[in-house]
């Protein structure tokens, strides 16, 4: 978190520096099967983010020594591309990109049946294509509605959620602004109908109860995002193939 | 066993060609569907969205602040690259940029840098010291066929629309940049022996080499590329080229079409 | 074949959990033995050595001076990265950082840095010219069980006793790096379904998820991470968080009674 | 291409600054067979530009993915080395080289018999120690010698030329200062026999008719290239194993 | 060797720096089995050089193409730790560490028996946590005695041990300002008992009297090393499995 | 299978070594024929081709301006490097610099800069701030046997015909580079149990360890490199050493005598 103590993210009125209530999110739009090619896919836009997720497979995994004998493996690439920040992106090696892969595909394996697969690997491409804050977050719903488009099943739909702390308050789903000066930011996957989580990382400083209030947050939007996650996959399918 | 499909798919495509036929029906210089967007990214200085029958692309503009090469201080510069990562189909690995992402985004770079369509010149700030350099991104969602053309158009449409960021930079007011023309690229594949106009992804499988033609506003060549096995004849030659210039002058209305939203 | 053992060892640490037992005798938040040494290498400004059951973790600070980011031109800067060399253990392999050692890296390195520990405007020398890059170097010898933990009490044990290498960089006298506390990290990992702390190596093999916490003097949380396949609950979060609390009061006391040495 | 417009590249005369006529090649020399080692080898000098090229096989190809059922693939590697051009050249990774090298593979999988060789891999190593315009038509000509004198079966020999535009003048294979002042470059792989092209690129601007002329010019020289290519086999074979 | 003539290295009264005779090394602490995950292990202190070896194996060696039918393979990573230096070395890529990691493993394939493990895989890791001259012959120790600690058998007890030149005086075991000041370095692997040479390198300037004024040097010295890596060996077995 | 090649191979070169014999009927300390060329690439700004037998070795010599290091503000640099890449003989693999093409760079750099034969104060420009790199590009076309001798041939013979390139880089006239010295290695190659001079292909495959000797116009070492498998005793380098000095006496003439030329 930057930390800046001396920018005002809260307005006099209470609200945010965007109209938002503090437990408020921005607007969220979702589109299954957006990619013809793909076996399943995904278009998620969450405020000025923009996410798109890919699903291949599930295919025999190989190299050999990846092979799970009970089990399927998640390959999850999450990228930003190179226009999707006010600063270009050099494209390659990026160790905030390998470790949000790493923990992003670790969140979906815990909600995939993989036992269902043994040998197998399913890939999942997540591509920033917009960025506003919140990128992890975005990129695991629109994995999570991608699954679902490929037919994978799954425990429950993975819900990717944000709260965070501004000026000594807990807000919902932090924007740029507050984000680059906010105090705390603690992205949660969430599964709404078991109420487990498969995702967690914070950062900045939070207070017990502070942690609490966030998290509570956190549940409440999830449900939300849920309902737009499934009706995007209804569309899908009243919809027919495109 | 991966050989055999290709095989009877070569021999159906074969038997197509001697009928004028496509395997989608369509007549042999005839384009997909074709959709562009533009102004479409957040946080792109320029951007764009193709959809070109199922092959969707993605180009983005940023500007860099930059010290000028010592040969050349009063020029900024511009620079074309295409990524082609996982997503954009099964048969696409992770890894180093393979031959073929370079190609494409070398190949794509040259029609525009050599169509002169950026003044250089207009690119310096402060000359020996600072200048623009434009990077133009290509990001190829799915591959279905044809992705050369789509991925030339994205670019070329994303540059136009492109505004300078001077007061990020704190240099003045922002502008839009001036593209002074729009260079378009027209590939060709030989598909059951005769080249064809924008093969599907079942008829690059299925077919042998490619050429892609790159054209200026008045219909010079500014760069071309023989890609994949097979050789062609200067008669074949010929005949492609006179279709790419008619292709050009269409998809070249499109961009125009869509700037005058 | 190797995946036989591991569901051997689930059955067993199963078996043990449901008696509330672990498989060497501990009790659920219980740690192995953990001794601390500090400024224990000769070229290290700062460092440390923990030996943690039988995971060795080795921790150096080196200072780099450096030309501070345009946008922040009076603060130096800090960071902590951690090599999993295959020294550490049969099955680290050789070759370019693994996602396992970038976020061991990156989830240490945020714990300190979020406690804001290091006043970053202290590490200015001359604004917009010249500041100290702090750079925290986790060497892992051995991992025989929670190595993040090992790592994240390395780092700050050194970074607490870093001294500011001035003269050998001609810009005053050395003096101790101003560190304004002591961010402890307490993980805990799924074994036999239910959460332990401190697992051996053997636990991890047959474990599940771990959760990272990283808390403050005050007990504020800085730093979060859940690793590896699994879910749990908040019941269960509040729980380790108790335990987290006072674990990491105990390893402060730990670095206190070093530098009180 | 530089495209500079006012450097002077035609004299008063109609000449080229190094006295060519316009349709004029740069001299070329041939030797079959200069690397021990390999199973066949070629050195060309094309006015400064000097490329060796080496072939190993076929053998086979490994690993098993990038073989093919029905013919054997070309690996073609094209490097320049350190010393090759003005300012030194850093060794390793190298954008242009990776795009000349896939399609000079191309272009020799055109021409070479790949059915010949099911499941089989040729390797075709050019290096340009000498660079001075042209290099990756030098190293074209240079790896069809090379694969001649490994006895590998072609359709045709196929011949790497260039021609180019400067100060709006057609002209036949461009020296260094024309590449770096000219207007255009269209360097073409053909094979003289058949009137094929296997290997075209170009960059610059050209009109319809320019480029006729263009193409006119290097089938011309293509036949004379191809003269000097049997040549130096002819020499070879006479000459014995050397 | 940075040759510069104008250091003093020697004092008045014929001593070094530090006070060592000139055939005097710097004091040796080792110690064996310090590593509880490896098959065999060491901690080397020479002067302020802290090394560490590990060894794992015999293990099955693959990829198969580097196995041996008649021996096994010795894969040696020499690396020294980003502290370990005034300067902080970056981790990665570094040409001084890959020469070193390939004599080392070449001496150490030297004195191992081989034949006992076809198509097998010794790995030997040897990390430098503190620098101070001479890490590659302190290096060598470790990794001797690391290898002893697991088992395998050897024909000797290899030496790592260097001499060297300053003020055109042979001297044995350069220090750093000796090796940063000093005219040449010699460091090689010895096997004391049978009076061999697995490893040598040296750099700098040596007559043919210097080179075995500083050969005799080392050969005193390896055999001194030599009776502490024993006792080092027979404190672990005698204190037990710690 | 590859194994099996070898060890008849070894045998052969036992029975041969038992006789003092070697495969191609040469004498023990006897090299096979060398030609030595020198200024035969137009923009080395020295170079060199080497053919030492079937072994053939390009070494190119490129200047670069650049900053002094802080600590020798007053000193150039120089430095040489190799590659050996896939061109040099089937055995050799595309890739990142394999450890045999580092140590051959490295063994052939010390030679040549321990010997003293370059006043790096020479290549100061503006103390501080300009100095030139000398760079040594070593280029193996063709492996057949003793390529280490080969190319610190070629690079010495290149570095001693290096022009200067003040004018390219505008800081006044070229002139001829001063190189005060001619450093010259001299290896041996344990075969069928002795050490030979010079080994062809044939004996490097079937032989065992090599000592890498480079001596100065004086005969003092400079250089030394043992690789690959194998222990060789005092004795045993004490004769090679000798042979090394007449024969590296008699490579140095046919350097100053190509530049007699």
């Amino acid at each position: 978190m930057g930390g800046y103590g001396d920018v005002k993210l809260l307005r006099e009125d209470g609200l945010r520096l965007d109209g938002r209530k503090i437990d408020e999110m921005r607007p969220i739009e979702i589109e299954a099967g957006t990619l013809p090619g793909a076996d399943g896919s995904a278009w998620v836009k969450h405020g000025l983010n923009v996410a798109v997720a890919a699903v291949y497979g599930p295919m025999e995994a190989h190299p050999r020594k990846i092979q799970r004998q009970d089990r399927c493996v998640i390959d999850v690439r999450y990228n930003m591309a190179p226009f999707s920040t006010s600063d270009r992106i050099r494209p390659g090696y990026n160790r905030r990109s390998r470790e949000i892969s790493k923990v992003t595909a670790e969140a979906l394996e815990s909600v995939v049946i993989c036992e269902r697969y043994p040998r197998s690997k399913i890939r999942v491409e997540i591509e920033i294509l917009s960025a506003e804050a919140g990128t992890r977050c975005v990129g695991i719903t629109a994995a999570a509605v991608a699954l679902a488009d490929a037919g994978i099943p799954m425990r429950d739909l993975l819900v990717g959620v944000a709260s965070g702390k501004v000026e000594d308050t807990v807000v919902l789903d932090l924007d740029k602004a507050e984000d680059n000066y906010g105090q705390a930011d603690l992205p949660v996957g969430i599964l709404p109908n078991t109420g487990e989580i498969a995702f967690l990382q914070m950062d900045g400083d939070l207070s017990p109860d502070e942690f609490n209030l966030a998290m509570e947050y956190n549940f409440k939007a999830a449900a939300e995002i849920h309902d737009i996650m499934v009706d995007a996959l209804k569309r899908r399918y009243e919809g027919g193939e495109n | 066993m991966v050989a055999l499909v290709p095989t009877l798919l070569r021999q159906e495509l074969a038997r197509l060609a001697e009928n004028d036929a496509r395997i989608d029906g369509r007549g042999r210089w005839e384009a997909r569907d074709i959709t562009l967007e533009t102004d479409c990214l957040y946080n792109g200085e320029g951007s764009a969205k193709v959809v070109w029958g199922d092959t969707i692309i993605y180009a983005g503009v940023k500007f860099e602040m930059r010290t000028p090469w010592p040969d050349r201080p009063n020029q900024g510069s511009l620079m074309c690259s295409a990524e082609l990562r996982p997503i954009a189909g099964r048969k696409y690995e992770p890894g180093p940029p393979s031959p073929e992402s370079i190609e494409l985004g070398r190949v794509v770079d040259r029609g525009i840098r050599e169509s002169g369509c950026i003044d250089m010149e207009k690119l310096c700030i402060v000359p020996g010291e600072k200048v623009w350099g434009v990077m133009i991104d290509i990001h190829v969602l799915s591959d279905q066929g044809n992705m050369f053309d789509a991925c030339a158009l994205a670019a070329i449409a994303a540059l136009r629309t492109a505004i300078v960021p001077a007061e990020r930079f704190d240099v003045g007011e922002d502008y839009t940049l001036k593209v002074k023309s729009t260079p378009i690229m027209a590939s060709f594949t030989r598909v059951g022996g005769r080249y064809v106009f924008d093969p599907s992804a079942e008829e690059e499988l299925g077919g042998d080499e490619r050429i892609h033609i790159t054209l200026g506003d008045e219909g010079h060549l500014h760069s071309l590329q023989k890609g994949l096995k097979g050789v062609f004849t200067p008669d074949e030659f010929a005949e492609i080229f006179d279709v790419a210039q008619s292709r050009c002058v269409e998809l070249r209305k499109l961009v125009a079409n869509q700037e005058g939203n």
